[in-house]
């Protein structure tokens, strides 16, 4: 098997490498690929959508319906995921762990066993559970607003800057993967329920198309945010701008939620109890 | 508002996904009437949209109002259109024909399972529609995610056939996507149209022949052709029935509609079919798909097994018709498109039928079941001899297109090739017929023996609708070909589009 | 002179599809006969009544749909189709009767399904006699296939099984394997597959091609049993009698020797097979599978079986005539259609009277069975005669006109091998009743408690045996019809 | 000589891509660990992203953000090309949710097979095959 | 965009490709493909693509690690190959 990958690959490379020979050089100036279309969104970009960042004008407006199938394809992960792995627990597991806080003795509650109220005293530990590390404790409970924060602004500055609603997104997921990380599982799906970070998947991405939608009601093509220029008071172009921002914050809010919901659904393999 | 229709054809499964997914959670009971008022509204407008492309032309529409090439656009002609109904129909009769079979299946996942649903049916429609090279690929990419998903949700068997069909997917995806990266830096534009004016304006040809050759082998990987068929035998037979029934009949199709798609209208068919000196290689390699894969097809023991084995030949038949690189035999491809997406389904179904009775297709436990599922192994035995292509069941008529098609090309080997394999198929199917016609059914379980009788109603009428359909495709073949077919195929073959 | 458009083919063609629904439904047994003898009579007014429009030389058509550009599916009643048609659909009432006779003789599990595949098989035979075009006499002809495979498997057994398979193998892969494709070819050729007076391909073919699509229809059609495709027809004898009897001497085998009767005169022509010179050649083979089967049927003895390699050699007397490609030889070729369906199907009735009554099978163990039942054994002789073509039975008519047409072809051989051929049936039917009859009491085999079958069994082969002497002194209407086709094939 | 400096300095990016397409392939086909066939999926996948950067690059132009604003004239040159940038982030994203649904189907395989070696599920599988029969 | 420092991290690229398909333990061999990642996306950061930089660097670098780090702990670590 291995020497016939090899075989094969190396075949494959040497007929690639030979094709290459016919690329225009690499980063020539007047290779087709950036002169024919790439030009025309150089120089109009900014005039028609009044965004700088011209990747963020390309992806949110001129090629709005590929990212708003970009954010879907993010989605259709975060179900398959979910479909493939959730597994509703039939049974309750034999024990459970619980550590005292103050003495940290660990007590094993047989099912049935009256098992404490997680309080100040008493909390519940994983099977495979190492004593928490102060230090990444507390660091992380430092770092994550900041991060939020900066997640925030990658997201709303993106008109201007590097980034947008997908890499915002992403930091903002991180964040509570962080702190699921720092912490425990538990402890994140308590805040983050696994039906709200489904919901709000799905909310982000009914943003995105509901947008889209709008536009259809107000009588323009399909993602056509000129037309939102009805609803806010503004000239096209910069009702162009707006409904970039709005899309953003779409593909932010989906994002965000399918990075948790697929991590919930791995790293518990689906049970959702316990986890990194 | 009306000029918004062809939207609606994407943008209501669309939503209607994610509001299955928002309101499932609360009210499991609101997702399967959701998902099928959907897939109707979907199907309306695919009616619409093929009636306003029959009456005015094809239709552009530009997506967020951007003209070609700077914005996405679709383009939709007759092909497309017919595809897309075909799509449509295929999914809003598998929705209702499977709802007790998925309920049985995922209990506690329905709400999911019609989300990817309809995604799925979203992504494929999407591929269909579109008229952008990398809008296709990513539409690509959400059909096969969800593909994955829905066939890989069975036994463990699912799960390692579906993660190897990842696999093979995602290299044929990524090869198209090099292609189109070969295209764009040759083009400079992802607009089909606009790509297919400025090929021919192209003095160094060999980058355009490197990318057809690796759009085609992407496109074959995932459409299943030999010999890149070996991720589909086994993510067919082991996946859950409602899954299968979806799938089987949709992607290895759409994936064919594509290969057409890029072929003729993107490269153009003189360049696709005279300058690339690959027809005969395609064509015999479509003989050896058709043969191998009737003798493997032979070879097995469960009904679910075989079909997937029909499924490669189909493709063979399919592909090879479309490289013959005449109008006839590439009318007649299309028209088998449409004809076996239906007889896939028919067979699919029953075989999901069959299961939601006896939990096992091997053949052995077939026996007598025309007794217990009469009409059942009715629409079976329809579904069969159109796939052997007896008259009058719409097999026969793209049978004879192909024929033709290959005789005129002087292709006789492929002509020769579709005989043999009907002839196998008579063998397999009447196999088939033998053991659930004729064998006692007392050699079933005893527990089994008394429990079994004729599929629920709401899984038997669309199953007795498709195979009807079947016949109506079969009598109708002709205006189907007038009216649809021969307008796509020439407008395809001199690239008016 | 202009068809009539008429609904009436549609509605021969239909008329026992029709009652099928009713047939399924019906709980009491005498409720789905008198069905089926409703279904039976219908069907043979309806074609009765179009006689006489034929008669005047008019054609009646009705169209259905298009299949392919240029190809109607389409319905077409000619003299030729018509006689076909009155012969079989008049037999199935007489069929009918017998097989209720039979199948409650022996009562034979699921009747309900036999009589509606019987019914499903009728249709389609109507539908072959009335196609315009080869494609849609190539529906029916699949479509006939398919109808009787249940009726040959009836059994369920391995034996029928296995025999159903075999029956199903020479079928589809003669229909699939070779007409098909030629059918495909002829439609690149001409661009349309409508029976034409002169020949569809005639001028359009050079001769090697020709002789290939030639052979291919010949033997694609492979239900008409020419050697060496014929096996499956001794196979298929483990059907019910009836079966048999309708399907293997009249329907189905007779639809496989129409079919190559319509492709030689209406698609190649018998102008174009005159120049190529492939008449005496089809004559042949005709020959050949005369004499074979005639010897092979000499050394069987089990009834059917013998009866089943004469029907082989009968229908090769049919090809002879379209290959005589003379104005007596097709004539006559036509008119063997009917004589020899009525002398066989007598035949048939007979053998199954005696199993119902007796249980045997054997000739040998048949001796002396004349004594206990007569008629039966006297419509056997008057069938044998007019398979035998002796007068006064109506085969002796046909087979004149065939041997009048060796002559006007001079072929002489063709006459010494139709007097042979003749000798030989003579040969192996009238021992058997020789042995039925003349034999002394002490050999015979049968006490005298045995006798006649019931009359459901009985009255059809006396019918059929009487209507065989009638056609000989009154050979109208078929002669005329068979008259007729020949001047339209021939063009007068 | 000189030549050839021109010819790698103009090509090597996209030999380089070749050789990570190789890479990546050679880890699907030929390794037997779920997780490193996916992570060679990865690598495939990426490499195909990096030749579409690889197209969109200019000598001499800056990242696609216009600094100073409407009123100047705007030079295509000045600024890379910004269409495969887009199209690529939509790649990444495709890659991150395959990769997630690949491990998901890997731990669901794990969790019936208690293995990631593809040999012994096919084992298993095998011998699951013959208990049943 | 210096040519020199792209050549560099390039390889630098396809040497971390190497080794995270040839460690037999698959932590590391996440460990290794985030840096793979992270190399990649200083990559496209040279090459002007800072969009596509960002995103590589919070998706393939960031999440992508942790879906595989989560999937290595939720299966076995250890790898034949």
């Amino acid at each position: 098997m291995k020497s016939f990958g090899l075989a094969c690959v190396v075949l494959l490379c040497a007929a690639l490498i030979y094709s290459t020979m016919n690329f225009p050089d690499w980063g020539s100036l007047n290779s087709p690929a950036s002169e024919h279309v790439s030009d025309y969104y150089i120089q109009n970009a900014l005039e028609e959508t009044a965004v700088p960042n011209l990747v963020t004008a390309v992806l949110a407006d001129y090629r709005g319906y590929d990212t708003l199938f970009e954010t879907t394809v993010i989605l259709t992960a975060g179900f398959a995921c979910f479909f493939l792995l959730r597994r509703y627990r039939r049974k309750p597991p034999p024990y459970r762990l619980y550590r005292h806080i103050e003495t940290g003795v660990t007590l094993i509650i047989e099912q049935g066993g009256k098992e404490p109220t997680e309080s100040e005293e008493f909390m519940r530990i994983d099977s495979q559970w190492v004593p928490y590390d102060l230090v990444i404790q507390k660091a992380a409970r430092l770092v994550i607003p900041f991060l939020q924060l900066f997640a925030l602004y990658v997201i709303f500055h993106g008109h201007h800057s590097p980034g947008g609603g997908f890499q915002g997104g992403v930091i903002l997921g991180a964040t509570l993967i962080l702190l699921a990380i720092a912490n425990d599982l538990r402890s994140t799906t308590k805040r983050i329920s696994e039906r709200i970070s489904a919901q709000l998947a799905s909310t982000g991405v009914l943003v995105y198309a509901g947008t889209g939608a709008l536009c259809l009601l107000l009588g323009a093509n399909f993602l056509d945010y000129s037309a939102l220029s009805r609803l806010i008071a503004t000239d096209p172009v910069m009702a162009r701008s707006h409904g970039i921002l709005l899309v953003e914050i779409g593909v932010a809010i989906a994002v965000s939620a399918v990075m948790i919901w697929i991590y919930y659904n791995l790293v518990s393999a689906g049970r959702h109890d316990e986890g990194l | 508002m009306s000029s918004q229709i062809p939207a609606f054809i994407i943008v209501v499964p669309l939503l209607a996904a994610l509001v299955v997914n928002i309101a499932g959670w609360a009210r499991r009971s609101l997702c399967f009437p959701t998902a099928v008022c959907a897939l109707a509204a979907a199907w309306i407008s695919t009616i619409i949209v093929m009636l306003r492309v029959s009456r005015e032309g094809d239709i552009i529409y530009r997506m967020a109002g951007w003209d070609p090439p700077w914005g996405i656009s679709w383009h939709i002609d007759h092909l497309n259109a017919l595809i897309l109904i075909l799509i449509a129909t295929v999914a809003l009769i598998n929705i209702v024909a499977t709802r007790s079979t998925a309920a049985q299946e995922f209990p506690d996942r329905l709400g999911i399972f019609y989300c990817l649903y309809l995604l799925f049916v979203t992504g494929v429609m999407g591929i269909v529609i579109t008229g952008d090279v990398f809008n296709l690929y990513v539409l690509l990419e959400i059909a096969s995610l969800s593909g994955y998903a829905l066939l890989g949700m069975g036994g463990s068997r699912a799960s390692v056939s579906s993660l190897n069909y990842l696999f093979m997917g995602t290299i044929g995806a990524s090869l198209y996507l090099f292609g189109t990266g070969y295209l764009y830096i040759a083009t400079g534009s992802l607009n089909m149209v606009d790509i297919a004016s400025i090929l021919p304006t192209l003095e160094n040809i060999s980058l355009i022949k490197v990318s057809f050759v690796l759009c085609l082998v992407g496109l074959f990987m995932k459409m299943a052709f030999f010999p890149l068929h070996t991720w589909l035998p086994n993510a067919y037979s082991h996946a859950p029935g409602p899954s299968a029934s979806l799938i089987a009949p949709l992607t290895t199709k759409v994936m064919l509609y594509v290969m057409i798609r890029v072929a003729l209208t993107i490269y153009q068919p003189d360049f696709a079919f005279s300058q690339m000196a690959l027809q005969d290689i395609v064509v015999w390699l479509a003989v050896i798909a058709i043969i191998s894969g009737s003798i493997l097809a032979w070879k097995q023991d469960r009904l679910k097994r075989m079909l997937a084995y029909i499924i490669v030949v189909e493709v063979g038949y399919m592909a090879g018709g479309f490289w013959l690189g005449n109008q006839t035999g590439v009318t007649g491809a299309v028209l088998h498109i449409v004809n076996d997406a239906m007889m896939t389904l028919c067979l699919f179904l029953t075989a999901g039928a069959i299961a939601s009775r006896i939990n096992a297709d091997a053949f052995k436990h077939l026996q007598g079941l025309f007794r217990r599922m009469p009409f059942t192994m009715t629409a079976f035995m329809v579904a069969a001899l159109s796939i052997i292509g007896v008259p009058p069941t719409c097999g026969f008529f793209s049978k004879w297109y192909l024929l033709s098609g290959g005789i005129e090309a002087g292709h006789y080997e492929f002509t020769a090739a579709l005989i043999i394999s009907s002839l196998i198929n008579v063998l397999l199917f009447f196999r088939v017929v033998e053991i659930s016609y004729y064998e006692p059914f007392d050699n079933h379980q005893e527990n089994e023996q008394q429990g079994i009788q004729e599929a629920s109603l709401d899984m038997l009428l669309p199953l007795l609708a498709t195979a009807g359909l079947l016949i109506v495709l079969g009598f109708y073949a002709h205006s189907l070909v007038t009216w649809i077919i021969e307008p796509a195929v020439s407008s395809l073959f001199t690239g008016s589009l | 002179m202009i068809p009539i458009v008429s609904v009436k083919p549609l509605i021969a063609v239909l008329v026992s599809l029709a009652v099928i629904p009713v047939l399924i439904s019906a709980r009491k047994p005498n409720v789905r006969e008198a069905w089926t003898f409703a279904a039976a009579f219908g069907k043979f007014a309806i074609v009765a009544s179009m006689v006489p429009a034929v008669m005047a030389g008019r054609t009646l058509e009705f169209s259905i749909t298009t299949l392919f550009a240029g190809i109607a599916f389409k319905l077409e009643v000619d003299a030729f189709g018509l006689l076909f048609a009155l012969v079989s659909s008049f037999l199935w009432i007489v069929t009918s009767a017998y097989s209720i006779g039979y199948m409650r003789g022996l009562d034979e599990h699921s009747q309900t399904r036999y009589f509606c595949y019987f019914a499903a098989a009728l249709s389609a035979t109507i539908g072959v006699a009335f196609s315009a075009n080869l494609l849609t006499m190539y529906i029916f002809y699949e479509i006939l296939s398919l109808s009787t495979y249940p009726l040959v498997t009836h059994h369920q057994d391995r034996e029928a099984r296995s025999s159903g398979r075999r029956y199903l193998l020479y079928i589809m892969v003669g229909s699939i394997g070779l007409v098909l494709p030629a059918m495909v070819i002829v439609y690149l050729l001409a661009g349309t597959l409508d029976f034409a007076a002169g020949g569809l391909l005639a001028g359009s073919l050079s001769a090697v091609p020709a002789l290939f699509l030639l052979l291919m229809f010949v033997f694609g059609f492979s239900k008409a049993a020419i050697m060496p495709v014929h096996a499956w027809l001794p196979a298929a004898m483990v059907a019910p009698t009836p079966v048999s009897a309708l399907l293997h001497a009249v329907a189905v085998v007779k639809v496989g020797v129409f079919c190559v009767f319509r492709v030689i005169t209406e698609i190649f022509g018998p102008g174009m097979l005159h120049d190529f010179g492939y008449g005496p050649l089809l004559c042949a083979i005709a020959a050949v599978t005369i004499l074979v089967s005639s010897f092979i049927a000499l050394s069987q003895d089990n009834l059917k079986r013998r009866l089943a390699f004469s029907t082989i050699g009968q229908l090769s007397y049919i090809v002879l005539g379209a290959a005589l490609l003379t104005q007596s030889g097709m004539a006559g070729g036509m008119l063997h259609i009917a004589m020899h369906a009525f002398g066989k199907i007598t035949l048939f009735f007979c053998a199954g009277a005696i199993v119902v009554a007796t249980g045997v099978k054997n000739i040998s163990e048949m001796t002396g069975i004349g004594k206990q039942m007569p008629a039966t054994m006297g419509a056997f002789f008057i069938g044998s005669l007019s398979v035998i073509g002796l007068p006064p039975c109506g085969g002796f008519i046909s087979k004149w006109h065939l041997a009048i047409g060796t002559i006007e072809a001079d072929q002489l051989i063709m006459l010494a091998v139709l007097l042979l051929s003749s000798l030989l049936n003579a040969a192996y039917f009238l021992p058997v009743v020789y042995r039925a009859f003349f034999c002394t009491e002490s050999e015979s085999l049968f006490a005298n408690q045995i006798k006649e079958a019931p009359g459901w069994c009985l009255a059809p082969p006396v019918l059929t045996a009487v209507a065989s002497i009638l056609l000989f002194f009154y050979p109208q209407p078929f002669l005329g019809l068979s008259r007729l086709a020949v001047t339209r094939i021939l063009g007068g | 000589m000189e030549e050839l400096t021109t010819l790698v300095m103009a090509k090597y990016n996209y030999w380089g891509v070749v050789i990570l397409l190789g890479i990546g392939l050679y880890a699907m086909i030929a390794k037997n660990n779920l997780v490193k066939k996916i992570i060679g999926m990865n690598i495939f996948q990426t490499a195909i992203i990096l030749f579409y950067i690889s197209i969109s690059t200019k000598y001499g132009a800056s990242i696609p953000i216009i600094h100073h604003g409407h009123g100047h004239t705007i030079h295509p040159a000045d600024y890379m090309n910004p269409l495969p940038h887009v199209l690529m982030l939509t790649a990444i994203v495709v890659s991150v949710a395959t990769l997630g649904v690949a491990l998901a189907l890997a731990v669901r395989i794990y969790n019936h097979h208690d293995t990631l070696e593809e040999d012994e599920v096919l084992s298993q599988l095998t011998t699951d095959e013959s208990t049943q029969a | 965009m210096i040519w020199q420092l792209d050549l560099i991290i390039l390889a630098l690229v396809i040497i971390s490709g190497i080794a995270a398909i040839s460690v037999r333990d698959l932590l590391g061999a996440s460990i290794l493909f985030g840096a793979y990642s992270f190399l990649m996306c200083l990559l496209w950061a040279v090459m002007g693509a800072v969009d596509v930089a960002f995103t590589e660097a919070s998706v393939g670098a960031g999440v992508s690690t942790v879906f595989f780090v989560a999937a290595v702990f939720r299966t076995a670590r250890r790898s034949k190959d």
